[in-house]
């Protein structure tokens, strides 16, 4: 038992959080928010040649070959910072389907341009968010003779709007059950017929509306297809649900942070109300959920790296995490008191990417709901 | 024991007006203006004279302040009819927490010359209470009065000071006797908002609202705008707490959101499922009508002690420790139920309700902060409730 | 708006308080929980000639006349002994049930009996305490020619072995789903057939298993059949779910003040307990919740008194009692320390006692989604 | 970073013998009589000689003490060996208390005396901290020990000393400085349990265990018996607490209980339907099951640090605080999914798992209450863990 980082992990984690903190500052990550694109590129590509995009992508394909919980560490960095832009998307998300379908021949065109930060992907999975369901793929593919025509409505997709290219799950057919009839597209967001509208969310316009409309696919797009597609993409569902938790973590150990420094500092009734029991006892139930939360998704990482993670590993992951990340929001927005409620503060930041994150990947109840359903039918050890 | 609000035959004449009347005459953009804090518009504006002429506003107060009699049951039926249509009863920092302190501490010459203006919906107030470095601890401000024959000379800051930038008046507690204890060294004075020297910056919320941070320079205030007595200030701050927390929390308000997303959850599928008859919404759906229902009962027994004469001291704490915590179980029950599409905030398409509980959910995020935190709280309900040492 | 007690409520709860206080203590309760019987008989008879077991029967059937309110205020009083013995079971759960059906014939000979203290009754509803559902009651009863034969088992039923009557739910015929043919009997205990065992439960041997087979009862013990009998006991059952929050509001009260008192001589770190702001904030935590099930509780009961009182109403002040006195009870432990944990003790009194009401008439799952039915298809107001 | 416990062949193989030893030898009688803490019964004692025998339970001792070498991943084997057979390491108090802190502190001829008594499974100590005035305030004991020679003299009252109807020795702690500060003045001492002027009277708890107080008049101790150095007790008992913290709880010990709720709802009908197919029912188990998995990936943590030599400081805290707030949430989650049904206890006809959730919530009560409240606790991980000031 060493739970340690690797030396390479601690690489990784110097150089993200070095870079990271010399980069942004708050009031570049409202103005990320409010949909400033300023030095976008410029950071991307910054980020790209510190090796983070091609941190999880293999050797063979320009990456850096790094396993998940190589990943999961920079991840926790990233969430330190409440980190904007399409890199969870691409490097994340798109990634893990791209790995899990393991098409040599997508592979090797398309991971080493996500390596080389040449490209930005988003996803289209579910309705609503609703990533963990084959029947609620957003989109159907009809075939035709020289390809495929799509259609239908992709919600809330994250970074849907700034990325280059979407990877799509589709029924192909009208059928709208059968795991087989999935089907992976990767399609430049150029294509006629795919509308791309920003949303306003809690914390900026992270997500979109992608409106797919009589899209015409040539036959080359079809990445992936047939039975095992969907175990694929299930599998790259749940641990991007566990990569969500590492971001969530890394938000949370610089809420606690933040709490702590300002309880030592702050002066009320003559003394730091960091003295005060009721602070104290705020700072100790935080630091019990963050430590609770960052142990079991390291533990998590690991199980997935030796390949002994079952759905419901990483399901409880998500589980917690939305949690205890929940609960030390609110504990340390009644911390900081009037203060952190002020847009200028840091706090703000924290509490939109907070919010958005426990909704992204599975919500509480979506994940005890899956638990539920493999402790009914499987073994609990 | 009788849980019934109206009871004689003019409460229920005056519920039934006052309802009539603002179904009338409220209008949706006077309902956001009401509960954005970013200023009254023109609209709200209009609507707080018109109410005003009715003489409703003054209901509960004398009539020679500009009152139209009646009682306190009068005064929370306005708060409660204004609540139950997720509006706020016009210029209500004037209306329900400086009035009522000018009211019974006020000089004859203050009563006269701001009441009858509050009751007829002209003006509003704005509290500077809390500083910088005092918040909790409000009995350690340190921005100062210096007494200079006619009038007071005040300098330094106040924060959080939420109707600054559209009020009328800040009803200003500042320290004019540097040498006594804390509490005893506090006044209360009414300043023109608009007086030169003083200088409102805006803070913006997570929620959305404006607050302010109000610095005043060498801003000079005539001697006749001490309310009350001088060194007094912060005995009037206190004694009028009950009361004010009483009528500005209404759990009433979530009604209408809580019927939205009931609604909402009959009428939409998620996963090919109606969201109604997913037992997880189930269950949040039956806390959430079960803690509002609570909280009225709690909010009953309050006011029954107010109106009975009865000291509204701890319980009043007690209904805004339960209040501010139902209201933040709310908002994630509510997040909980909408899932991702529940984040997704005004104007952006397909966001449930308008992304109403996305604004929720960051709004209430200061409920146990502001107004007395939590913490703060919970010590006054065991120490003055329950007895414990201090 | 008057929250005050009425003058009659002011007597009943001095009358009870003084009685209860000075006929009880902790020895004996706990006396009482492994089974002894010493002075039960003169106890039952002194409270009811206190007028007691008479308080909600009706005046005509030489009761006190008193409404649901009065009976609430009896029962909090109660509660904060932990009072053992089958006066609810007698006085609300099965009085609830006569008077709901309104049977005059059957109140003019019961329900004086009751108020004189004369007799004792249990009732045999649902599957384990399960009381809301008409599919779920324990008993058949098949008609034969001179009355009925009874079948089944009643489960955890309430003060099951002590009484002298048993009021039985029990399907008419063999079909198990219609409201229709729900009958109901009135048997005493001693019927060939019947065998009553007492149950060890958390808080002692207040519960019975109780066991028909063949019970031949005569046809004048069906005491109400019909469409109009399921329905009348569902609100019978409802009431007394708000009746038993009355009890538990009362034990509640009690422990509050017990921990009050402890906190504020109980010494350590050279000063009272409570003058720590943690102890401070869990007893405020904890008024917090005495203060809202007893307002909501009593507020339900006035409804009720006023006939306004909906399914919801009722159900809704099970799930808010049982979700507040879980939280009293949990912190009460918790200032208490170590001393609350001995039995020795008041605290273990108050731990058995709220254990078990929390899972009388109703769990707070159980009305959760008796709440969700009723906003799903009805107006929330 | 890695999360298997054992990494060695040696560990490995300790492991499965272990195992294979205790799923022979662990009857239900015995767990029984482990979990009840109502003393060691002649089958419980045998079988901690016969552990003892085979040389494992001073497994990560010295040979010369009696242990068998071996590390302190070992011992940690051991525990959780024991814990997912719902079993406890026979006398634990002391071979994972009281012998580790004499094995660094005691004098050459203690640890002569005791340690090999201790690792062949014969001797048990109780310890003898709290006084009826000193709980969370350990530091405050009043309990004295007067010099008197070769002896030092004894009288006082302890209180919640557990194993000490069935302890041979008692670990006391006692105030041997009455005039330096209070952490200063304090010693430990292992006394004879059954030394003239000892008196025990049981106490009765909630959760069906017994625990004792014990009183000492002029019960007199020789001066070797003194464990380490004179008046450094409370630093000897505070060294110790993190490893302790860490053997002493294993929510791997929850796992099968938990098996045993998941297939009662998989095989058990309420109003018709299995227990297992309501939704509510559901929730309950799968937050259930979360919660035992972040349990033990903490408790992972924790021995990483202790094993990498790290100090094991508020993390134990940290990890006693969540793992004893879980077995609370445990139990009432249990509680909710059996209804009534599951408030009956052992004998009780129609007691689901014979009572045993009825069981375990009552004692579970105490978790957050002994071996330092969560208040305490939480006040430790805020000041030494987080750096607030105290």
């Amino acid at each position: 038992m060493d739970i340690e980082f690797s030396e390479q992990q601690s690489l990784i984690q110097n150089s993200a959080r070095n870079y990271l903190a010399a980069t942004f500052n708050a009031q570049m990550l409202r103005d990320f928010r409010l949909g400033s694109q300023v030095d976008a590129e410029k950071i991307w590509q910054e980020m790209a040649d510190l090796g983070f995009m091609g941190i999880a992508v293999p050797e063979e394909y320009d990456g850096f070959g790094g396993n998940f919980a190589d990943l999961l560490v920079l991840l926790e960095e990233m969430g330190r910072v409440t980190l904007p832009g399409p890199f969870f998307s691409t490097v994340v998300y798109a990634t893990e389907v791209l790995k899990a379908l393991d098409k040599q021949n997508i592979n090797s065109v398309i991971l080493p341009a996500i390596a080389s930060g040449a490209i930005t992907l988003a996803l289209v999975m579910g309705d609503e968010g609703n990533i963990f369901d084959v029947a609620g793929l957003s989109l159907t593919a009809q075939p035709d003779k020289d390809g495929y025509i799509l259609n239908g409505v992709g919600q809330f997709i994250p970074n849907g709007y700034e990325s280059d290219y979407v990877i799509c799950a589709a029924h192909i057919g009208s059928a709208k059950t059968q795991k087989n009839d999935t089907g992976i597209f990767c399609i430049a967001v150029d294509v006629p017929g795919l509308e791309r509208k920003p949303l306003n969310s809690m914390n900026g316009l992270c997500v979109a509306k992608l409106t797919f409309d009589n899209v015409h696919i040539c036959r080359d797009d079809l990445i992936a297809q047939g039975s095992d597609t969907w175990p694929a993409l299930e599998q790259a569902m749940f641990r991007t649900a566990v990569a969500k938790c590492a971001e969530m973590v890394g938000a949370c150990a610089r809420i606690v942070e933040i709490v702590v420094e300002h309880a030592k500092e702050r002066r009320q009734f003559g003394k730091p109300i960091g003295s005060f029991q009721a602070i104290q006892h705020h700072c100790a139930d935080m630091l019990t959920d963050l430590d609770s939360a960052r142990w079991m998704m390291y533990k998590t990482g690991w199980l997935i790296d030796e390949g002994k993670a079952s759905r419901s590993d990483m399901a409880m992951t998500k589980v917690w995490c939305n949690q205890a990340c929940r609960r030390i929001l609110a504990k340390g927005h009644q911390v900081m008191g009037g203060i952190g409620y002020c847009e200028e503060h840091d706090m703000p930041l924290f509490y939109r990417y907070i919010r958005m994150a426990e909704a992204a990947m599975g919500t509480s109840d979506d994940h005890l709901t899956i638990v539920a359903e493999d402790l009914l039918w499987e073994t609990f050890a | 024991m009788d849980f019934n609000l109206t009871t004689t035959d003019a409460e229920q004449k005056f519920r039934s007006e006052l309802g009539a009347f603002l179904d009338r005459e409220l209008t949706p953009e006077i309902c956001r203006q009401h509960s954005m804090d970013l200023g009254l518009g023109p609209e709200a504006r209009a609507f707080a004279l018109k109410l005003g002429a009715t003489g409703w506003l003054g209901r509960g107060w004398p009539k020679k302040y500009g009152g139209s009699g009646g009682t306190v049951v009068d005064e929370y039926i306005m708060v409660q009819e204004f609540a139950r249509r997720e509006a706020i009863v016009p210029n209500i920092v004037a209306r329900f927490m400086c009035g009522p302190v000018m009211l019974r501490n006020g000089s004859e010459d203050m009563k006269a010359e701001f009441l009858p203006r509050i009751a007829s919906g002209e003006i509003e107030f704005s509290l500077g209470y809390t500083e910088p470095s005092s918040g909790s601890d409000l009995a350690s401000m340190r921005m100062k009065a210096v007494d200079d024959g006619d009038s007071f000379v005040i300098s330094g800051q106040k924060i959080f000071n939420t109707q600054s930038h559209f009020a009328d008046y800040h009803w200003l507690a500042v320290r004019t006797n540097p040498d006594a204890p804390r509490h005893h060294g506090i006044s209360l004075f009414v300043v023109d908002q608009r007086a030169p020297g003083i200088t409102i910056r805006p803070i913006e919320t997570l929620g959305g609202e404006r607050t302010n941070e109000v610095f005043y320079d060498e801003v000079r205030v005539p001697k006749t705008r001490l309310v009350g007595e001088l060194n007094k200030g912060f005995y009037y701050m206190a004694e009028a707490l009950g009361y004010e927390r009483l009528m500005l929390f209404q759990s009433v308000r979530l009604i209408p959101p809580f019927k939205r997303l009931l609604e909402y959850t009959k009428t939409t599928k998620r996963g090919g499922r109606l969201l109604a008859d997913n037992p997880d919404v189930q269950r949040h759906l039956a806390q959430m009508a079960t803690e509002i229902k609570v909280a009225q009962a709690l909010e009953d027994r309050a006011f029954a002690l107010l109106k009975n004469g009865d000291p509204l001291d701890h319980e009043a704490s007690l209904l805004k420790l339960f209040g501010s915590a139902m209201r933040q179980r709310f908002a994630d029950h509510a997040l909980d139920i909408l899932g991702p599409l529940g984040r997704l905030e005004e104007g952006a398409d397909g966001a449930p309700l308008g992304g109403e509980m996305a604004k929720l959910a960051k709004t209430v995020v200061v409920d146990t902060i502001g107004g007395g935190t939590s913490e703060i709280l919970k010590t006054v309900v065991a120490t003055r409730g329950m007895g414990l040492p201090r």
